[in-house]
């Protein structure tokens, strides 16, 4: 065993800082990564044959367990597409509380995602704990909505599952008060910190032109400075009545990821704000039939994860379960340039790029 | 036999915390372990300085040889190969085994031999240096001084040296190998 | 009567008595930590007492004999209960930063915790990697104690109180704390792990280079001081009335932070990054043997602390209270002082990466630590020029100071640390830079 | 319709590629345009280097079984444009193999080892074409319609790799 | 009593030990490894004498024992670093580094 001599090392499946049982194999020479083999599976539930199996309606708790922080969202794409295909139009006020909910679900992932991103540097869980405090609460309300803190398994073909009790709004109110001060508060701690900085500050740079090859999508394409939200390019549940924003990145290193995924979640709390003014009364959700057949024929439905562009490309061919669905997932296709960031660098830096790229291994694996 | 005083016990015990790693040297395999028992070796006779009352300089063995020595030879062993780890008998075993012996043999024969009371006298009636530091450091700035800075500059040669012998895998000095072939 | 029954009714009654109780119990706390202090105010009557016990007893060896051995034993029970103790107050305050409440199960405030946690540790099964070198595996765990424990010796707790009164206390403490490094690099290697060995050649590298640092700025109380006892640098800094930290800040920061990298503790604790390398040399290590690296590097951290105080902060003075209180109470209270301080850095930085803090000891804190030498090693000289140093110590210190802070701003600029201004960095928004087709002509790399 | 907001219709996208390559489009619905498999290489090649359509990302690409034959669906974007094109191919279900897109996008890279891994389909020229979520020698690829009547697959599969050679390393 | 003799006697056991190492290793580096023991055996000559010795005029001339000891030291640590320079290079050159198979000029 020599220093001058090439050796492999595995990160992972068990490693703090892979965020699940996800596996790199790394050529290394001293401290710098020569090369690098991705190795996923481990989680791998084949969902997309699984669902071929079940009605359009029993397939929503899978998309919980493909992206488990941000089951919300993953739910709100999935509903959405199958929506699209069976021209079912859900009420008013099911758009809006989708749009709440999922909004909240992309706070909490984000919280999560910079959280362990300042783990990944260095710090001893101080602001993971920290986000983790918003993220809590986050999950109180959706416990107290649907019963599930994780796997929410909220949305329905054709609105949501349930309304919102009672004691919902104020605690909303409350943290949607609290909350622009703690974003504050963690920008103060961390967006200046000198350490923090220089651990993150031009450590994989991702150029716009590979960021749009490589098919990224969501914080690490815009912290790029490709300013690509489907949220405005191709608006779903009314976003397009919504005044918000889109941070977008300068040089497309971590730093400028973390700063992107910080900035949303003050977008997302103007966006709650202007949901709870206008939410109408109503039915939350519209009657639709227990097995679902849609017409036969296909449709790639896109939203804006909090990871990315979060895909569901569903084909009917006219019976209660999907012929096929497909599941496009940012986390997987994220990790595309992930090869060409780490080669060269340094085990630390490695860890700090997979950090601020955020993936989910639920999602990478289905 | 000698009495068991506290100094004594001591003497003992630093003897046989230098000897005996010293042997186990000679007798281990693995060049790790015996760069362990050259370290515990050192630790002796550093510990056999105190004994001798040079305070200064035992924390200098300590410092130079079991910090810093050490290391340089555990990254020479780092930086040489897997082969390099295997810490074998040369073919001269016999020969060394001999000669160590017969060096011996000699060197206590010529301590029994000397009557070395005229040599200690009265200086065993006087225990201790009491602080060398300061009388080592009047010296070495007064009476040694060009030594002093003999020394100094011989450790610059030898950083400068050390790093240029091993800079690059085609320095000069390499490649004048290479052409003498 | 009315009267009394007016004021001390049932719940009333119930509680005044719980105040006045609390009060007096304070108080008699108050008298009797007194009187407890002042009888053990002075710690060396009680060995003084325990050699001439034995003395009359025996002859002068075996007193002398018995005597060290008390003092170590001293030591090494101190420095056990500062392992219990510490790793309670360490899990405890972190948890206070971190929104938690820590362990508070075991025990009252969850005190008992560590001896739970040892009990768990020794329970745990040893395992050996089937390709690791066994004996040298073994031995780094039980070796690494051996410089925790030695480098405690020196330590001035008070007048006439430190186990080893030594000319050479400073150069000690640094030899005995460089026997670390290959100890640590036999643990690394001897596990036959890529993480170990990547570990232990961290912190090899780490050690080696912050040595320099640390020697240079040892190097200035020495010369300031003109000796290496830490009991007499403690009373230079108390007859010249002069903190040395105040003196010459920057050897206090080079000493304080070269020291976190060699104790591997946060920001520097690139050795055994958790997200990196996991944990780095003692990866291999299960149950005790692990838990005894922990342990050691725990009570590098308080001994960090006690050297701090006693070559920078004036050891066991405190402004005439050490009149009052047991000096070695205030060297304590100055040592945990220090300690939390770590623990504060522990729970708010991250870490640095190998070459950053290589560059910040090769390029930063070596020459400029050179440069304060020099500046220190001409005030002395000037210093010696006069009988008693007077104002003139106060004046070269506030230059230090300046100094300190003229050099951060040089180096900082010639290294371009400024280089990220906040508000260069901040994100733009795309409704600024003209809404999503403001990337037109980015096109894909053919 | 079924179109997202920024889908092109099938028919706009197959005259905007007829009017390049005469006669390669097999057939176009409001949701597709198929392509033929000899030219679909060259076709999405010019898509991404054309400034008017510019699909500078690629953003999904999928296998469907329709169990005569397998559908490569994929969908490409245009940020600049905001235009979402969907293209697809049918391919021979018996020895399935189509170019692969990974040299003109990146992304496209673990995409397509994802459909090999699931359907098998062997994508010519893809630098590291291997299974991504399951081992080497797992038997069948399970989104085939026929995954479970397939010879060589056995429902009790080994939950491991190498489970039952042993101590192999893994 | 413990005196002048018992020290010269260690260390002259000191010095036939890195004798033996020295000659009868077949390993550059313990090669190294036997010349640090001949030096250290030296050490702890030079110090017993100045510790032991008679006739010095002064304690700062019996001193002179340490001031060659510190010397040794130098010596020692720059000859290592030599040493161990030149193993690296022996290594690199001849892809060995066993003295005996390092039998050629170039």
């Amino acid at each position: 065993m020599t220093v001058e001599e090439q050796y492999e090392l595995n990160i992972g499946p068990q490693h703090p800082s892979t965020h699940g049982v996800f596996r790199i194999k790394v050529a290394m020479n001293g401290e710098t990564i020569e090369d690098l083999d991705m190795i996923v599976g481990y989680l791998h539930r084949s969902m997309e044959k699984l669902s071929e199996e079940r009605t359009f309606t029993q397939n929503i708790p899978f998309t919980d367990r493909a992206d488990y922080l941000a089951a919300m969202s993953n739910n709100l794409g999935y509903c959405l597409a199958i929506e699209k295909l069976a021209n079912v139009i859900p009420p008013q006020r099911a758009t809006v509380l989708r749009v709440i909910f999922a909004e909240l679900q992309r706070i909490a992932s984000h919280a999560m995602a910079n959280g362990t991103l300042v783990s990944d540097a260095g710090a001893w869980q101080t602001p993971l704990l920290y986000m983790f405090r918003e993220r809590e609460k986050i999950l109180d309300l959706f416990e107290m909505t649907c019963g599930a803190r994780l796997t929410t398994n909220y949305m329905r073909i054709g609105g949501v599952a349930f309304e919102p009790p009672d004691e919902f709004y104020p605690l909303l109110n409350e943290l949607l008060g609290e909350l622009p001060d703690k974003v504050d508060e963690y920008m103060d701690l961390l967006s200046t910190n000198e350490i923090f900085i220089a651990r993150t500050k031009e450590v994989g740079i991702i150029s716009p032109e590979d960021a749009i090859n490589a098919s990224l999508s969501g914080p690490a394409l815009r912290g790029s400075g490709v300013p690509w939200d489907l949220r405005k390019a191709e608006p779903y549940c009314d976003y397009e009545n919504y005044s918000f924003d889109v941070p977008v990145g300068n040089t497309g290193d971590s730093y400028d990821r973390f700063m992107v995924r910080m900035f949303e979640v003050k977008e997302s709390i103007k966006i709650i704000k202007q949901a709870l003014n206008e939410l109408p009364s109503g039915m939350h959700k519209t009657q639709i039939p227990l097995a679902l057949r849609p017409e036969p024929g296909q449709v790639y439905y896109r939203t804006e994860g909090p990871r990315g562009e979060l895909g569901y490309f569903v084909i009917s061919d006219g019976g209660p379960a999907p012929y096929r669905m497909h599941i496009r997932a940012p986390s997987l296709i994220n990790l595309s340039l992930l090869k060409q960031l780490a080669v060269g660098s340094s085990l630390p830096d490695a860890v700090v790029t997979l950090g601020s790229i955020d993936i989910v291994v639920g999602e990478i694996d289905r | 036999m000698i009495e068991l005083t506290a100094y004594n016990f001591s003497f003992i015990m630093m003897t046989l915390i230098t000897i005996l790693p010293a042997l186990g040297i000679a007798f281990v395999n693995s060049l790790m372990r015996s760069l362990l028992l050259l370290i515990l070796s050192f630790i002796g006779v550093a510990g056999l300085f105190v004994l001798l009352s040079a305070d200064f300089i035992a924390i200098a063995q300590l410092l130079i040889y079991a910090g810093s020595i050490s290391i340089l030879l555990l990254f020479a062993v780092m930086l040489t190969p897997e082969i390099s780890i295997n810490n074998e008998n040369s073919k001269y075993f016999l020969l060394a085994s001999l000669g160590a012996i017969l060096f011996l043999y000699l060197m206590i024969l010529l301590i029994t031999i000397f009557d070395l009371n005229q040599l200690t006298g009265n200086a065993l009636n006087k225990l201790d240096f009491d602080n060398t530091i300061e009388q080592i450091g009047t010296l070495l700035l007064g009476k040694y001084i060009i030594a002093f800075e003999l020394a100094s500059v011989l450790l610059l040669f030898a950083l400068i040296g050390a790093i240029s012998i091993v800079r690059s895998s085609e320095s000069d000095f390499d490649v004048k190998i290479k052409d003498s072939k | 009567m009315s009267f009394f029954n007016q004021v001390f009714k049932g719940p009333q009654l119930a509680y005044y008595f719980k105040k006045i109780s609390i009060a007096v119990f304070i108080f008699i706390v108050i008298v009797a930590g007194y009187f407890f202090s002042q009888l053990f105010f002075d710690l060396s009557k009680f060995s003084q007492f325990i050699f001439d016990f034995v003395l009359q007893r025996s002859n002068y060896n075996f007193a002398y004999f018995t005597s060290s051995i008390i003092g170590a034993l001293g030591i090494i029970s101190f420095v056990g209960l500062v392992l219990l103790v510490g790793s309670w107050v360490e899990r405890r305050v972190i948890a206070k930063f971190q929104i938690r409440v820590g362990p508070n199960r075991v025990g009252p405030f969850g005190l008992l915790q560590p001896i739970a946690d040892a009990i768990k540790l020794m329970q745990k099964e040893v395992l050996v990697p089937a390709i690791a070198d066994k004996t040298l595996f073994l031995i780094p765990p039980v070796a690494i104690f051996l410089p925790a424990i030695l480098a405690w010796g020196p330590i001035p707790w008070a007048p006439n109180m430190s186990y080893l009164n030594i000319n050479v206390g400073i150069l000690y403490v640094f030899a005995v704390s460089s026997l670390t490094v290959p100890i640590i690099f036999f643990a690394g290697w001897s596990s036959m792990n890529h993480y170990a060995l990547l570990g232990s050649m961290r912190t090899v590298a780490m050690m080696v280079s912050y040595e320099i640092p640390i020697s240079l700025s040892l190097l200035s109380v020495a010369i300031i001081t003109g000796t290496l006892n830490f009991s007499e640098i403690v009373l230079w800094q108390s007859t010249n009335s002069i903190w040395l930290g105040l003196f010459m800040p920057f050897s206090l920061f080079t000493f304080f932070f070269a020291s976190t990298a060699e104790i591997n503790r946060t920001p520097n604790d690139i050795a055994e990054a958790e997200s990196e390398i996991v944990a780095g040399y003692h990866i291999e290590y299960s149950g005790m043997k692990a838990g005894l690296f922990m342990a050691v590097e725990l009570g590098n951290a308080v001994l960090l602390g006690a050297l701090v105080t006693s070559l920078f902060l004036n050891g066991w003075f405190l402004f005439g209270i050490e009149k009052f209180v047991p000096p070695y109470i205030i060297f304590i209270g100055k040592t945990v002082a220090i300690y939390l301080l770590l623990i504060w850095l522990r729970a708010t930085f991250p870490r640095f990466r190998l070459d950053q803090l290589m560059n910040f000891a090769w390029k930063t804190l070596i020459p400029v630590s050179i440069i304060n030498f020099f500046v220190i090693a001409i005030e002395v000289t000037i210093l010696n020029q006069f009988q008693s140093t007077g104002i003139l110590i106060y004046i070269f210190a506030l230059f230090n100071i300046f100094l300190f802070l003229g050099l951060i701003v040089v180096w900082s600029k010639i290294f371009s640390v400024d280089k990220f201004q906040p508000e260069k960095i901040q994100p733009k928004f795309a409704g600024e830079i003209g809404g999503l087709e403001a990337m037109k002509g980015v096109k894909s790399v053919d | 319709m079924v179109l997202g907001s920024l889908q092109v219709p099938g028919k706009d996208l197959s005259e905007l590629i007829n009017n390049s390559f005469a006669d390669t489009i097999q057939n176009y619905t409001e949701d597709w345009v198929e392509l033929k498999i000899e030219n679909y290489l060259q076709i999405i090649e010019w898509m991404q280097n054309d400034k008017n359509i510019d699909a500078a990302q690629l953003s999904n690409l999928t296998a469907v079984d329709m169990l005569d034959s397998f559908e490569i669906h994929v969908h490409l974007q245009s940020l600049d444009k905001q235009k979402l094109y969907s293209i697809k191919v049918i391919i021979d279900r018996d020895a399935p193999s189509i170019p692969s897109l990974s040299n003109l996008y990146l992304g496209a890279n673990l995409q397509e080892r994802e459909v090999y891994d699931l359907f098998g389909i062997n994508f010519t020229d893809h630098p590291d074409l291997r299974r991504i979520f399951l081992w080497d020698g797992f038997a069948g690829h399970p989104l085939r319609k026929d995954f479970l009547q397939m010879e060589n697959a056995n429902p009790g599969l080994p939950r491991f790799p190498f489970e039952e050679e042993g101590k192999q390393e893994r | 009593m413990i005196g002048l003799e018992a020290y010269l006697i260690v260390s002259s056991l000191l010095f036939a030990i890195g004798i033996f190492i020295c000659i009868g290793k077949r390993n550059l580096i313990s090669v190294v490894m036997g010349i640090e023991l001949l030096l250290n055996a030296v050490n702890i000559a030079a110090i017993s004498f100045s510790r032991y010795g008679s006739g010095f005029s002064d304690q700062s001339d019996a001193l002179a024992g340490h001031v060659l000891v510190i010397f040794i030291l130098t010596v020692a640590a720059a000859e290592a670093a030599i040493a161990l320079a030149l193993c690296v290079l022996v290594y690199r050159h001849f892809n060995t580094i066993n003295v005996s198979d390092v039998n050629q000029l170039g």
